[in-house]
Parts: C-alpha cells; structure tokens; sequence
C-alpha cells in the first residue's frame, strides 16, 4: 500500500485517492480545428513510462483536490509531488 | 423563521438503545440535528477576513485542523473549503451572516445539516475501536485535539474530528446514507469489548 | 507422454503428467533472422510457432529479456472462454477456444486443458441484463453460451452461495460449458518446444533495447545481446508494448497496470467450474493440482513493478467469501502480479504499425491467454502475409481515430 | 512420563497435561507444546505420508519452515493444511497428517476475523537476540515501537539454546528485556504474530492468532486472528535465520531432522527426539546440537563433518563425550521404513564417497548450513547477493528506512546479532532524528572460536547412480527430487524459475524455506553457472500461509459493502417493499400487496400514477450545488445543451458525455440564483460525476470561479405523480399556487410543505404531471406520511423503480448504463435537441464529427411492440432482420434493453438500440425469446402520450 503525499493533507494511504493518469495533457485549444487523428491523440493516447512518470492524483477521500505527482511506474516511488499551479518540478 | 419540526427525525434514532449499550470504556451515542454549513472562499481574500469577523473565529489554514470558538467548531475540509459545525437551528442566520460576509467576492455557502450527522465516541477504548477500520495514526500526540481528517472509516466516508485527543472524545460525521452501516460497523467492533460476549 | 485427466486420483501430484525430458535449445542469437519475436511469452511463442507451422518460416528468433514465458503467461489465472460480446471479439475468441480444443494433440503437450465451464455471475438487474444480451449474441455468432438461474448456478457449482441475504445475492449467471482453464507454463513450452523443433530459436536473457528504422522500415533490432538484423519485426510484448513501441516514436493508447492474483494451498475438489464474478469483484478456479487460483481488477495506477497493493487481495478474499463460505479457512499461500497494458475498449491492437515490417500485437490487457494460439495463428499469418488477417482486421490501431471501437467492457471488466 | 520427555528441561507446564488425538490415537502432551513438541514427546516421528510416492513423512523442523509435517486441524473445528510444527497445543484438539491435499469444512467458519491499523516509528520483526536489542534500544529513547513475532513467547532461537547474556541465562535477559518493554508506554510487543507482508513505505502487514491456543476455550467475542496494518517509520527485520538441510538418498525418512531443531525441541520443550542420533553437519553449528543432546542422554553415535577438518574446540567438546567425529565423512542414505534405523555414511574424497558403513540410529540430525530469513525484505524491494562464505543469499542493498539485522542478515554468532540489534536501532533512530539513549549493551558468553569455514554442499552423490537422485527429495512436500531437478535442467532449462515451474520445487505451503536454495545449487551446478548469478526464485507476501477469513475480517455479509439508505428506508421496509441494489443503495424496486407478485404489483402501481396519484422516494438520486459567477460557464462546457440560458426558478434536463462523445450521464439543472445551481446525477453515479467536474474544475479551467459541493444527502426527495398529484400538493401545501400558469411544467418553487421548507420541482419523468418535492433529509418521514395521508381519499399509491421504469419507457426516456451501454451518443438516443450547435464546444463535441459518428447505421434508440401483444422480451435479446438464421456468425441488428407490460398501452413494449433504427420504424424484426425469433414491429421510442398533454394535467 503506497503513501501518497497530498500536498494538502500529507501521505495517506493510496485508498483514499483517484488516479488520473499522465499529468499535462491540455484540452486542446480549439477542438473542432483539430484533424480525426490528433483528436484521437487527445482522447486516447497517453504516455506509458518505464520509470519517472507526471501523472495526475486526486485525493478524493479527503480535501478533494487534484495534484500532479512525479511517481517512479517502476519502482512506485513518489519522487515529487506538486500543485496544478506548480510547474513541474526537476527530479533526477 | 424558525419553523417546529414535529417528526423531524435523525438518521441513527432508531438506534438510539442500541447504541447506548456498548461495553465499558466505549460510549457512543448520535448527536442529531447540528448545524453544518460548508463554506468556500479564498483564504487570502477580503471575504475570509470578513467571515472571520462575523463567526469570531479564524478559518484554520492548517490542513486537518479545526478551530473552536464558543460553540462554532471550524473544521478544515480543503485548501479552500471549511465545515462551520454549530449547535442546533443555527443554519439560517450563519448562512445570512456568511453570505452578508461574502458579500459580491466568489464564495459558496451550502447548508448540509441534514447531509451528515453526528456520532460521538468517547471512552479509553475509543481509538481502538477506530484504530480498527482507519488508517490514520490517532496517536494523541499526532492527532490532536482540534485535528479533523476526512477519510474511510472501513468501507464508509466520514469526517473525524478529535474534540479531546487525550480523554479521549471523538466525533465521526457521517453522511446519512451511511450512518446505519457506520453505527452497526462501530457496534460491532465493540462486541470484542464485552465482558461476557455479545 | 502421460496425459491424464483431472481430479479423480486421491494423490494429486500422482495426477500430473510428466513433462518431456527435452524442452529446447538454448542458442547464440545469429546475425539476421527473417522474423524476429520481441517477446517469449505465450502470444510470442504461439506466432513463432505458427510461422513455422503453416507459413514454413523456420528462420524466426523470439527474443525474451528474462526467462521465457515469465511474464503474465506466469502469471495468469488460466481462464479461457469466448462469450464476448461483440461479433469480432467473437470470432477471434473463439477461432482461439476450437484451437485450443485441439492443441494438446497439434503440440504433443500435455496443457491440461480442462473445459469444466465458466459462469460469469449476475448480481444486479443491470447485470442480469448485460448478461442475457450477451448470452443471445454469443448464441447467434455459434458460441456456446446460456443463462442460467441461481438454482442452476448451484448445481453447477455447489459451494456457491446462492442466498438471497448476502449484500449482493446472485440473480443467475451466463454459463459457457465449452470455457474452462489450462496450465498455463505448459502451454507456453508446449509452443516453444514445438516451435524449437521446428528450427525457432529461443532466445533468453535478451533484452530488445531498440529497433533500427532505415527509410521507414525496421531492419534490425538493438538487444542486450547485440544487433540483430531481422526481415520483420512482431512485437508481442504485452505490458512492456509502450516501451517498445517508443523506441521507433510510436504511441499506442495503452497503460500498463498491475493486476494480481493468489492461490490457497493444495484443496480436496470442492470447485468444479470456474466463477468469475464483476460486481464482487473475484474470480476463482480450482486448478489441477487442488490449489484455489483467484483474481480481481487492476491495481489503479500505472506500474511496471509486478506488484499491486494488498487492499486489493484483502477486498477480494471478502468477495470471494461472500460467494464461497467454505473458502473461510482455505489458505492464502502465495501473492503476485503481472503488468497488464490495457486499451480504452478492452479490445487488442493486432495488425501493421506505420514503420514498415513491423507487426504490433498488444493491448490484451487482463485478457490475453486465452487468445494464445488464436492470436498466435493470426498474427503469424498477418505477419507472413503482410496484411491483417481478417479475423483481426477490427482490431486496428486506426479504429481510435474512427470511433470504430469494440468496447469489450461489459464483456471484460473482470476480464479473464 | 515417556522415553522421551525429559523430567527437568524445557518451558512447557507440566501441570497442565493436555489430551490430543493424532491420527485416531491418543496422546497426551502439555500446555506450552506445539502438536509437532507433543507428537515426538510420544515417540511419534511419521506424521503422514507423501503426495506423490505416499511416503512416510514426519517432523523435520520445530518452526513454520518445516516442509513435512502437515496436519489437517479438526477441532474446534476444520482448518486444512497446517504445519505440526505451528500448531499450539489445546485440550481436544484432532488433528491427522495430510499427504498435500486438506479438506475444507462444510460448514460456515462461525469465528469472527477483525483488523488493526497502528503505527509506529520502529517496527521490529522477530524477538530473538538482535530483535529484543534493536526494539529495546529503539524504545529506551522514547520512540514508538512495536516489536512483533510469531512464537508464543519472546527469545527466538535463545528459546531452544542454553546461551548466557550477561552471565545469565539468556531467557532471563530476554523476561527481563519484555517487561522492561511492556512498561514503557509507547511500546506494543505482539507475540504469535506473524509479519507475512512488506509493502510500499513502510507498510507491513501481521497476523495475529489470538486463540487459536485457547482451543475450545476460545471466547466467541474475541476475533480468533487479527490482521495488523503497520505503517512504520523505520523497520527492523530481525527475523533470523532457517536451517537447511543436505540432500542425500532416502532423506526423508521420518527421524531425519534438522539439528538445531532437535536443540529446540531438547530445550524449549523438553523433548528428546530419539534415543541414538547421528549428526550430519557441513558447518559448526550441529555441533552444539550434537553436545547438548548428549548432555541430556542420548546416545550421540557420531558426528559426521562433511568438511575435510573438524573444528578443533568442537572436536574436544565430543571427544570429552566419547561422540565419535567423523570428518570428511557423508551421510549418502538411510535405511528404515516409518523411521530411519541406519544412517549410511561415507567418506569424501576428491568429492567421490568411498566405501560405506552404516550407523544405527533413530535420529539423524542434519545441518548443510543456514538461509537468512530475507523474505520481507526481498518483498520490499531489497536486493540479494550470494555470501559465497555462508553458501547462502542474504541482503545486499541497502533500502531506505529498513535495516536488516542479526541471523536475517548473515550474523550468526550470539554477539554478532546483539550488536546488530543495537546498530540497526541507533539507524533507524538517526533517521528519525532522535537521539539514542545511553545503556550497556548486553554481553554474551564467549562462543567457539572457529577456523572451520562452513562447507557449501547442497547433495552428496547418490550411491544408486542407476536411480540416481530418484529418492533425494529436494522438496519433500512436492516430492520432487535431485533427479527432477536434473531432468528439468537436461531439458534445456536454465533458469531457477523454470525449474521451479518444471518440478514444483517451493510452490507448496512451506514455499521452499529450506529448499529453494538448493535448488538453486543444483540447478547451478548441473548447468556449470554461478549460484550468484542464478539468484533464488521470487519471494512474494505471505511469508506464512494466512486464512481467507483473516483476510476478509469483517467485511463480510452485512459489513461487507455499506447498504446506502435514503431517510426513508425504514418505512418502506415497514411497508414490506422488495429491494433493488442499486450501486450501494438499496431501493424500493416495488411494494408487493398480500398476495401480489411483482408483475401485479407493478401494474396496479402504473395505473395509479397514470389515472391517478402515485408517489416515489427519488431521494439516492445524486446532488450537487455548483456555485460561482462562473457556474453557468461550467455547466456549458459539460453539459451538451446550453445552460446559461436557463433563468432563475427555471428547471432543465442536461446530458453529459465524456470526451469520446459517449453519454455518460443525465439530469436536470435548477437555477436556483444567478451564480447557483443545483443540478442532479443518477444513483449510481453521483460520486463519479461530482468528481469529473471537479476534475475539469481543478486542471482544465482552474480559472473559472466555481465551487461544487455534494448535498445529496441533504435533501430528500419524493415523487409526486400522476392527474390527482397536483390536488395532492395542494392539500399539502396550501400556501403555493399549483395552478398551470402559476406553477409551469420545468419550474420550481421554495414552499411550505407539509409544515416543512421545501423546494417542489415540476418535472416528470413519467409523462404525468408530476412534481418532485425536496426537503431536509430530518423531514423526510414527515413529507412522506403527509403525502400519504393526503392523497389518500385519491388511492395515493407508493410504488419503486420497477413502475419509474415502465413509465418512463412508455415515453422513451432512456435509463443512462440501461439504454446505453458506453457506446451511445445523444443522437443515437434520439436526442439531437439536447446537444446545441450554437455552443463552440463543449466536452464531447469533437468526437461527435468522427467518422464512425457519421455513419447512418450507427444504432438507434427505437420502440418495438412485440407483433403478438403479450409477449414480453426478454431485455438483452437481439435482433435479427430475417427469421430464417442461417448458419452462425448471424448478422445482428442491435438489442432489447428495456422491455416491459403496459396497463396504459395495454400491451408489452420495449426499447431497443437497432442498427439505423430510425430508419427503420415501421419494419418487423425478429426478437430472440429463448431459442425462438418472434416478429416486432419497430416504432418511436415515445409510445405514450406522444403529444405530452399529460404532463400539464
Ligand atoms: C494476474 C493475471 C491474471 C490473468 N488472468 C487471465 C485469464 O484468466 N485469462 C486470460 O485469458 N488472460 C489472463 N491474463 C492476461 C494474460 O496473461 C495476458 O493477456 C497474456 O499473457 C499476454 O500475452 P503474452 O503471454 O504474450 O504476454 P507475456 O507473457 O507478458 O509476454 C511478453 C513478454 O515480452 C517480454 N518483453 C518485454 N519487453 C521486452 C524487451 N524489451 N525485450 C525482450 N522481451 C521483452 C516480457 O519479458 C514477456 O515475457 C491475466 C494476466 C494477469 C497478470
Ligand atoms: N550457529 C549458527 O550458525 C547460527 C546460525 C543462525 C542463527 N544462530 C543463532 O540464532 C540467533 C539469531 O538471532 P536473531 O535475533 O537474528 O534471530 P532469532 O532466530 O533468534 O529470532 C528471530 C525471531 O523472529 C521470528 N520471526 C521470523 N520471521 C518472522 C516474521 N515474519 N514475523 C514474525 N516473527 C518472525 C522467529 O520466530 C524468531 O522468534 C543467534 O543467537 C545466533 O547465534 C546461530
Ligand atoms: C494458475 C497458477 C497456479 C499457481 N499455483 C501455485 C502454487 O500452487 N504454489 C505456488 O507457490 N505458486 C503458484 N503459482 C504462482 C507462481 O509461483 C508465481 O507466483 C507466478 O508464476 C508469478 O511469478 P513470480 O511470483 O515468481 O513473479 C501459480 C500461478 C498460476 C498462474
Ligand atoms: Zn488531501
């Protein structure tokens, strides 16, 4: 059972979150100008690491707020966590 | 306008005997009918000084933290985002004061009173008994009196607020919907506590 | 080679057939091969196998970055069924379930392919809808499928609880007589000694570590144990398929997810089918040997660590208790989990890739044993023919750019 | 007493005797003996026979990693598969050998099951030596500890030695060390617990039996075990070391035991496990079993050292014993049937044996060395590296905030493991950033010097080279042998995972604690590669076999999943309602009257809403407040219609679809004020859709001003429908003007209801007129019986989900997750006008213009009326265009997903999602009912009132 820091509430049991995956994937701008395929790209592809990966937690339990996190898919390690507003931050 | 309920009727009522019947070292009983207004705005902004004059208390920003003044209990809920808990018949003039507070900045004031009620827990053996179906450390010099946390107990959602962290004295706030599986979850963890069995 | 039937003998391990004193060879990767395999779990061996077999393309090296078939091929609860919704679901499944009613025969293996019967169990009015539907499409496409009432349930698996005062009782279940399981490590080298036989070469410890493209073409693939040129490249590496498929810029719409499963100790026959039910969340067989094997759904993040949480195995034995009370006292001997890469509609991605000669198979998610040597069949075909096979040709990464998919959902939440 | 209990040794209490049956005999033992301590007291080695071979199979070790002695427990009652060696002992218990497979009860496990979260800032596995050090250490500065550990009793291997700590018995400075510990208040010390997971950040998992020793004593109100959810800051994995033994021919015959466990059995239970004992030993440590079984009486024939030179202190030891030291000797076999009588044994040379002789014995004693118990910290993560000194695997990465300590970690000397204990405390303390707090640490007597190093040798060669390796039993449990191992490896298989796989080798309850290792010694020298290299198979949680039902603890039956109910639930119980599970909700699906069943009931309840007056708890249906300037923004870019547009006191049913463009949920939006709405979700799919918002909300548009909050528990909500409804309101809330033109459809009013606030919605989703009428959740009840009382000169009728659901198919409005099954766009619902075309977009929107969404046979939401009117299709069948089906694959045209009777239609009806469906109203198809077709006509979905002048009544 992983702790996830919520940046909010501290590490709590990984139960009480929603997982959102890959982090940083905008809606596009303007929809409707996009092509069949990058649309596609939006609606259904995301990246799928082997190590560090910016993925998206919501800690639904508790104070309902989303947040990124920097996780290691290999290792589940949580190398960062971090606010929508926060810009990613450098892990090694 | 305060109007008189007759038959108002609290979730665990009909529990009431049951739950006055728990082993030495637990008590458990519902404390019906609160006020419970849930209450956003920013922090930082003009309207949560404003709330603050009006309720005569500070909005905690400690997360998993709850402020007491006079009756009010402030309970943190999110970065934004607070539970106003006050005795009974009290959400028509705090929704008025919060709103008049507010004023034209963006806020939310959600009257939820009847959304969650109340079951208090007190006793020696009252941590463990939660111990048993909460995964946060109730450690009284971890949580606190004044701590709050929203969080599963076992299968159900409840918001936890330790009124006195050493006696110690808890209150779950449960949404009513699961109030029942919570009562009879909380009773039947007390079965072990019985000096002779169920 | 003894090939015996299942749970009849007082001493189980008596039962179990022995295995061939000769597996396969374990030799230098050469410099260039026709077809490489990227992958020597059971999809991997069953292509190199059928290109071999019925396309007479012996030149084929599977290269496997551990050791062969230890990915989820070790790993998988062994369910194999056809009763999936949609027509072309349908047909590749059960091209697969007539494949394998033969395949102990066509590999001299014995897989110990048991066909006892699957019920997938309806808890709520929803489900009891979902699964008529599902019963009546499975009949009209020529697949063996009822629906069947809690009685019924109980005499096909007497242990189940069919009491109307459990928290979610059971409203019936669709039955596939002809589903059942197999051992799974026996299929895997069932295919690999076959494949071996016929001049494939199994290459082991052999980690792909990237894939050359000249003029759009896959021409060679980078391992840990050197460059190895190929002709074309079948990539049928399951939950590491995102991985591969980044080495030549190419995004699927995958993620890879822990998925586990346990079993108990060895248990007198108290299972006699297989049950497998979505809104408990469990499922459950009793292999040959006597030991319950169970699993659930994925873990909910992304993980390449084969390991999951322990909320997951804690939720699913209350499960499995609410519908088998005699489960109370069995034993939990043994946790694990596999990686999964799972689809958008819990469909596979089988077919070409945009680079030229390289030939994509993934996306099987919690699903994919069963589809061993019918996907192993198609994909090899495809890959010789250079064309989709037909029985796959649904199947395309293209469908997520139409909206063509085969949302298996419903079908394959608890998909095994 | 027996031969074989000693008057004078060992911790049982022999003023408690206990009477057991074994196998149909019995036996009598003492309170403080496992079955496995009473059963050798008795003189009883064979405990059962083999899975494979039906060999004789007895006790080979005294703790959980015995591989042989499983026993089926009977009483109190049935549990499969236990090891001897484990089970404590009771009055009345049955138990009988198991040879692989158990049995388990027919009968439901009436014991209860519970768990229990705790954390702690050290956690400690194992209480021998370098575990009590650690935990002390740790606790002495104040730190939270728990120290936990699977025995009874704390001391781990001290319990079956005669060692001094501070020139006292080493079982005093372990009494001393608990109570020091137990009164310190931060400090919980957990016996018969096992640790049997290791898990992310700390997270280990234990389980306790805290009965199962009480046999039929247990109290029912006592949990029999108890999972223990640990979360520590630092953990300490102090949980020592197994002995393994050597494979030679015939090493299974009951009697062959390992040696250290005969120490334990000597000294913890007072058991001598044979008369006459050969000691067979690669290392020093049999030597010590060797001398201390003579010192107790038994006749010690010889020790046989493997190693060319025997270890010169040990040697005297003997000699002063007359215990003959044979070294550069092997034991090659045994003979004996239900019990070895004769050890073969050979000298070693140029690693050939020589000549053999045999020595009579009833006890053969067996050390090829020891396996640090690295399991939980391989689960962890850790990595392992051969100790080509110990001829064993132990941790060789380091893991944070885990330290591994003593016997687990390689330290095998007494000293070695209370140093350890004291240095894994202080790291973890550093860690924590507490200081250690001062003390002596504890100081044992001196050991043996030793120049012998341990000889690695995993089989000696089998004198039977025609079968050779046929009865070298490897795993004893799964009967597999050298020669399976060898054969695994001829085949071509090179890795130790395959040979597992190919022998079964560690897959059985014991999972290879003594015998994976060889394995892999074997495996590594059949194939002339490095053990190193090889490494072991997996180590996967648990450590121990643990109980389904621990597991599960008490989320089972009415625990197991929350019954959500609304503020009503009790009345309609009273009213005798039959329930729907509804997602976790329980709701009323229809109110049987005496002698009714459901089709009747049904039908009665329609005809009341539809010629009368009827009324519903619609209270599970999901709530949300969304407030803000920019809430009417919000609703716009998730609903498919516009909402901005919607005024103040006016109501508006909204779908949403998901970013594919597949309808995901339905509802209607209030307005309630210009920066306020109140929108609803469907039962089962409040939660969700509370949380897609806020994920919009929070990472897409954190720009817009709104808030969201859940109050679906807030209001109740009761139907009120049917052309009586509105005399109905009227009766009860006399002060609000009901009429058409002060009330219109799709509006809403705050009134007094029923003496109570209330917020009444004209909406209906039955085609009636109809209201829905909102209170606290406190005034359900009152609201309720009100309405009741009310309408009841009207025949006011309350009626569940199955009558909401034929009304409103008989309007064709789609039940979201039943019409749709995650594929259905509005328009293929039919539903064009909920989707604006002036919004630019709005979540969805895009997916709408794909090409599959183009295609005029997409499946369309139609009715279909059954040709034969009372034929009721069955939901779920499909569709077919011909009634003459040829051979399979048929094409099919789409399926039934709603299907009902109608007492308004006079006949059975139903919806259906049909390939271009829309163009095809009018034409017959064929319904599967069972294996029959039966033609249907295809029509508009709206099949009642489909001018709508009911709902304005
Ligand atoms: C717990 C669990 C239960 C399941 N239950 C069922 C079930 O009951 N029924 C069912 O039908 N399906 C089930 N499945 C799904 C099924 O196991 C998979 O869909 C199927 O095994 C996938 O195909 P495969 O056998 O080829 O995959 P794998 O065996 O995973 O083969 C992929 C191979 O590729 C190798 N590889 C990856 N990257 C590289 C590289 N760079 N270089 C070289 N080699 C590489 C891997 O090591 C691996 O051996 C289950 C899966 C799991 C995990
Ligand atoms: N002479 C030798 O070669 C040799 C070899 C090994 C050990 N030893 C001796 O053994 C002792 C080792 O001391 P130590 O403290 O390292 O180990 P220990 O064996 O004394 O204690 C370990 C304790 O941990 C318990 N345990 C193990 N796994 C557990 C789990 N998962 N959950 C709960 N409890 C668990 C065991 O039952 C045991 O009580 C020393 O006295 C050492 O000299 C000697
Ligand atoms: C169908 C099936 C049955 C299994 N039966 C056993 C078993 O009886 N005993 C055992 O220890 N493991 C059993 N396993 C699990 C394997 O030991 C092993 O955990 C699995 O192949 C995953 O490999 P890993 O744990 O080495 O990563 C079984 C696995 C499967 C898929
Ligand atoms: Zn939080």
């Amino acid at each position: 059972m992983q702790l996830i820091p919520c940046p909010w509430c501290g590490p709590r049991d990984e139960v009480e979150f929603h997982y959102g995956g890959a982090a940083h994937v905008a809606y596009p701008e303007d929809p409707q100008s996009l092509t069949d395929e990058d649309w596609a790209r939006y609606v259904f592809f995301r990246d799928n690491p082997k190590g560090p990966f910016a993925e998206r937690w919501c800690h639904t339990a508790s104070c309902r707020r989303w947040f990124n996190a920097i996780r290691d898919t290999a290792t589940h390690q949580v190398l960062a966590v971090y606010r929508m507003d926060e810009a990613k931050p450098v892990t090694s | 306008m305060t109007v008189d309920h007759p038959q108002r009727r609290s979730p665990l009522a009909h529990l009431t005997a049951e739950l006055a019947a728990t082993p030495v070292g637990v008590s458990l009983s519902e404390v019906p009918f609160l006020t419970q207004l849930n209450l956003r705005v920013d922090p930082l902004g003009r309207a949560a000084r404003a709330v603050e004059e009006a309720l005569g208390a500070t909005l905690p920003t400690a997360a998993n933290t709850a402020v007491a003044a006079g009756d009010l209990d402030v309970l943190w809920l999110g970065p934004d985002e607070w539970l106003l808990v006050a005795p009974e018949g009290r959400q028509e003039s705090l929704e008025k004061s919060l709103r008049q507070a507010i004023g034209t900045e963006h806020g939310a004031v959600v009257d939820l009173s009847a959304h969650r009620t109340t079951v208090e827990l007190s006793g020696a053996l009252a941590r463990d008994l939660l111990a048993k179906g909460c995964s946060l450390d109730l450690h009284p010099a971890v949580f606190t009196t004044g701590s709050c946390a929203q969080l599963p107990l076992a299968q159900a959602p409840v918001l936890l607020l330790a009124r006195d962290s050493e006696m110690p004295r808890y209150w779950l706030l449960v949404r009513t919907s699961f109030a029942p599986y919570v009562a009879a979850w909380l009773l039947d963890a007390c079965v072990e506590y019985a000096a002779s069995g169920p | 080679m003894r090939i015996s039937s299942v749970g009849s003998s007082t001493t189980p391990g008596a039962d179990l057939p022995d295995h061939p004193s000769f597996l396969w060879r374990n030799p230098e990767p050469k410099k260039h091969y026709d077809v490489v395999v990227i992958g020597g779990g059971g999809h991997g061996l069953a292509t190199a196998y059928y290109l071999a077999k019925n396309h007479g393309i012996t030149n084929v090296a599977v290269l496997e970055k551990g050791w062969l078939a230890g990915g989820n091929m070790a790993r998988n609860t062994t369910i194999i069924r056809s009763n999936y919704l949609w027509d072309e679901s349908a047909g590749i499944y059960e091209h697969s379930l007539k494949l394998w009613e033969t395949l102990e025969q066509e590999l001299d293996y014995p897989i110990l392919f048991s066909q006892r019967g699957v019920l997938n169990l309806a808890h709520t009015l929803q489900d009891v809808r979902d699964s008529v539907r599902r019963v009546n499409a499975n009949k009209l496409n020529g697949i063996d499928a009822e629906w069947v009432d809690a009685q019924q349930v109980k005499e096909l698996c007497p242990i189940v609880n069919i009491s109307p005062d459990v928290r979610y009782p059971v409203l019936g279940a669709t039955y596939q007589p002809r589903a059942g399981i197999a051992k799974h490590d026996y299929v895997a080298w069932g295919f690999a000694r076959a494949a071996n036989a016929m001049g494939v070469d199994l290459i082991q410890d052999c980690e792909v570590t990237g894939l050359d493209v000249v003029d759009g073409r896959v021409t060679a693939v980078g391992t840990t144990r050197g460059t190895i040129g190929a002709g074309r490249v079948a990539l049928c590496a399951a939950g590491h398929s995102s991985v591969l498929a980044k080495m030549v810029d190419l995004e699927l719409p995958l993620q890879s997810h822990p998925l586990q499963a346990l079993v108990s100790e060895l248990l007198e026959p108290v299972h006699p089918t297989v049950v497998m039910s979505n809104a408990v969340h469990v499922y459950v067989s009793q292999a040959h040997k006597g030991e319950l094997v169970m699993g659930a759904g994925v873990d909910s993040y992304n993980g390449y660590g084969q390991r999951g949480a322990f909320h997951i195995i804690e939720r699913q034995m209350a499960a499995a208790l609410e519908l088998f009370p005699v489960f109370a006292r069995a034993h939990l001997l043994r946790t694990w989990a596999g990686i999964v890469d799972t689809t958008p509609d819990a469909s596979p991605i089988v077919g070409l890739t945009p680079v030229e000669d390289l030939y994509l198979n993934c996306g099987w998610g919690t699903g994919g044993f069963k589809a061993t040597p019918g996907v192993g069949w198609c994909f090899a075909d495809t890959v010789a023919e250079g064309r989709p096979h037909p029985l796959i040709s649904a199947f395309t990464l293209d469908r997520f750019t139409t909206g063509a998919l085969v949302d298996e959902h419903g079908a394959a939440a608890v998909a095994h | 007493m027996s031969l074989y209990r000693l008057p004078d040794r060992g911790r049982v209490d022999r003023s408690t005797p206990v009477t057991f049956t074994y196998n149909g005999s019995p036996y009598t033992g003492y309170a403080g003996d496992t079955l496995a301590s009473a059963l050798l007291a008795n003189g009883v080695h064979q405990v059962t026979t083999s899975i494979k071979y039906g060999r004789p199979r007895g006790i080979m070790a005294a703790g959980p990693e015995d591989p042989n002695a499983l026993v089926q427990v009977e009483t109190p009652f049935p549990e499969p598969m236990l090891t001897a060696t484990t089970v404590e002992l009771y009055d009345g218990l049955v138990a009988s050998g198991l040879s692989g497979q158990g049995r388990l009860a027919t009968e439901p496990d009436p014991a209860r099951y519970d768990a229990m979260h705790q954390h702690c800032d050290v956690l400690v596995v194992g209480a021998g030596p370098a575990g009590l050090t650690a935990a002390l250490t740790a606790a002495r500065s104040g730190a939270r500890v728990v120290l936990l550990d699977d025995q009874p009793e704390a001391g781990g291997s001290l319990l079956g030695t005669t060692e001094l700590i501070d020139d006292r018995p080493a079982l005093e400075w372990v009494e001393a060390a608990v109570a020091e510990l137990d009164s310190l208040p931060e400090v919980r010390v957990l016996s018969r617990t096992t640790a049997f997971g290791f898990y992310d950040d700390g997270f280990v998992l234990a389980l306790e039996r805290r009965t199962d020793h009480l046999g039929f004593a247990a109290p029912e109100h006592l949990s029999r075990q108890r999972v223990w959810r640990l979360r520590a800051k630092h953990v300490v994995l102090a949980t020592g070391a197994h002995e393994r033994p050597v494979v030679f021919a015939d090493n299974d015959r009951p009697g062959t035991m390992l040696a250290a466990s005969a120490r334990t059995y000597l000294h913890r239970y007072g058991v001598r496990c044979g008369q006459r004992a050969v000691v067979f030993t690669t290392n020093d440590s049999a030597y010590q079993a060797a001398v201390d079984l003579a010192d107790a009486g038994l006749e010690v024939a010889a020790v046989i050292d493997a190693r060319p030179q025997s270890p010169a202190g040990w040697a005297a030891e003997c000699a002063e014993r007359g215990i003959e030291v044979r070294s550069g000797h092997v034991v090659t076999g045994t003979t004996g049937h239900e019990r070895v009588i004769r050890a073969h044994v050979a000298q070693l040379t140029d690693g050939r044996p020589q000549l053999r002789s045999g020595i009579g014995c009833d006890l053969l004693l067996v050390s090829g060395g020891w396996n640090p118990a690295v399991h939980l910290f391989s689960q962890a993560g850790g990595r392992l590296s051969y100790d080509d000194a110990l001829g064993a695997f132990v941790p060789s990465s380091s893991l944070e905030a885990v330290t591994v300590a003593g016997a687990a970690r390689g330290t095998f000397q007494l000293d070695g493991c209370l140093a350890d204990g004291g240095e894994a405390a202080q790291r973890a303390l550093a860690g924590l950033g507490r200081p250690t707090a001062g003390g002596t640490p504890p100081r044992p007597s001196a050991a043996h010097e030793s120049a012998e190093r341990p000889l690695t040798l995993w089989t000696v060669p089998d004198p039977d080279e025609q079968h050779a390796g046929a009865t070298q039993f490897v795993d004893l449990q799964r009967d597999a042998t050298v020669a399976d191992v060898l054969r695994a490896t001829g085949a071509g298989l090179r890795s130790v995972e395959h040979v597992k796989r190919y022998t079964t080798i560690g897959t059985a309850h014991d999972q290879g604690k003594t015998s994976g290792i060889i394995s892999s010694g074997l495996v590594a020298q059949s194939v002339r590669a490095g053990i190193a290299d090889l490494g072991t198979t997996t180590f996967r949680p648990p450590y121990t076999p643990v109980s389904f039902a621990a597991l599960a603890g008490r989320d089972r039956g009415h625990l197991h999943d929350p019954e959500r109910v609304t503020p009503l639930h009790l009345l309609h119980v009273a009213a005798g309602a039959d329930f729907e599970d509804v997602g976790q909700w329980k709701r009323p699906r229809y109110f049987p009257r005496a002698g009714e069943d459901m089709d009747t009931a049904v039908l009665r309840e329609c005809r009341a809403a539809r010629e009368s007056v009827a009324m519903m708890d619609a209270s599970t249906l999901g709530k949300i407040e969304v407030e803000g300037p920019d809430a009417a923004e919000l609703l716009d870019r998730l609903y498919t219609n516009l909402m901005s547009s919607l005024k103040v006191g006016f109501i508006r049913y909204g779908v949403m679809c998901g970013v594919d463009g597949m309808a995901i949920d339905d509802g209607t939006v209030m307005r309630l004020a210009d920066d306020r709405f109140l929108l609803t979700t469907t039962t089962g799919n409040a939660a969700k859709i509370l949380d897609w918002m806020e994920e919009w909300l929070q990472t897409e548009w954190p720009d817009l001003a709104v808030r969201l909050t859940s109050v679906t528990e807030q209001w109740a909500t009761v139907a009120l429908v049917g052309p009586r409804s509105r005399d109905v309101l009227a009766l009860v809330a006399p002060e609000l003007a009901v009429d058409n033109d002060s009330f219109p459809f799709m509006t809403w009013r705050e009134a007094m209801v029923a003496g109570v606030p209330a917020r009444v919605c004209r909406i209906s989703f039955s085609g009636e007129l109809a209201f829905e009428v909102n209170v606290s959740g406190w005034d359900a009840v009152t609201l309720w019986e009100a309405l009741l009382a009310a309408g009841e000169s009207y025949g006011i009728t309350a009626y569940g989900t199955e009558t909401m659901h034929v009304l409103r198919a008989e309007k064709g409005y789609p039940i979201i997750g039943q019409d749709t099954d995650g594929t259905v766009t509005p328009q293929d619902l039919g539903m064009s006008w909920v989707v604006s075309k002036k919004k630019p977009d709005f979540i969805g929107k895009r997916s709408f213009a794909r090409a599959e969404n183009q295609r005029a046979d997409r499946k369309h939401l139609v009715g279909l009326l059954p040709v034969q009117r009372d034929i009721l299709l069955p939901e779920g069948a499909q569709l077919v265009a011909d009634p003459q089906i040829g051979p399979p694959p048929v094409r099919m045209l789409g399926h039934v997903t709603s299907s009902y009777r109608s007492a308004a239609l006079e006949a059975t009806f139903a919806l259906a999602l049909v390939k271009g469906g829309r163009d095809r109203i009018g034409q017959t198809l064929y319904s599967t009912v069972g294996d029959e077709l039966v033609p249907v006509t295809v029509a508009e979905p709206v099949l009642y009132d489909p001018e709508g002048a009911r709902r304005d009544g």
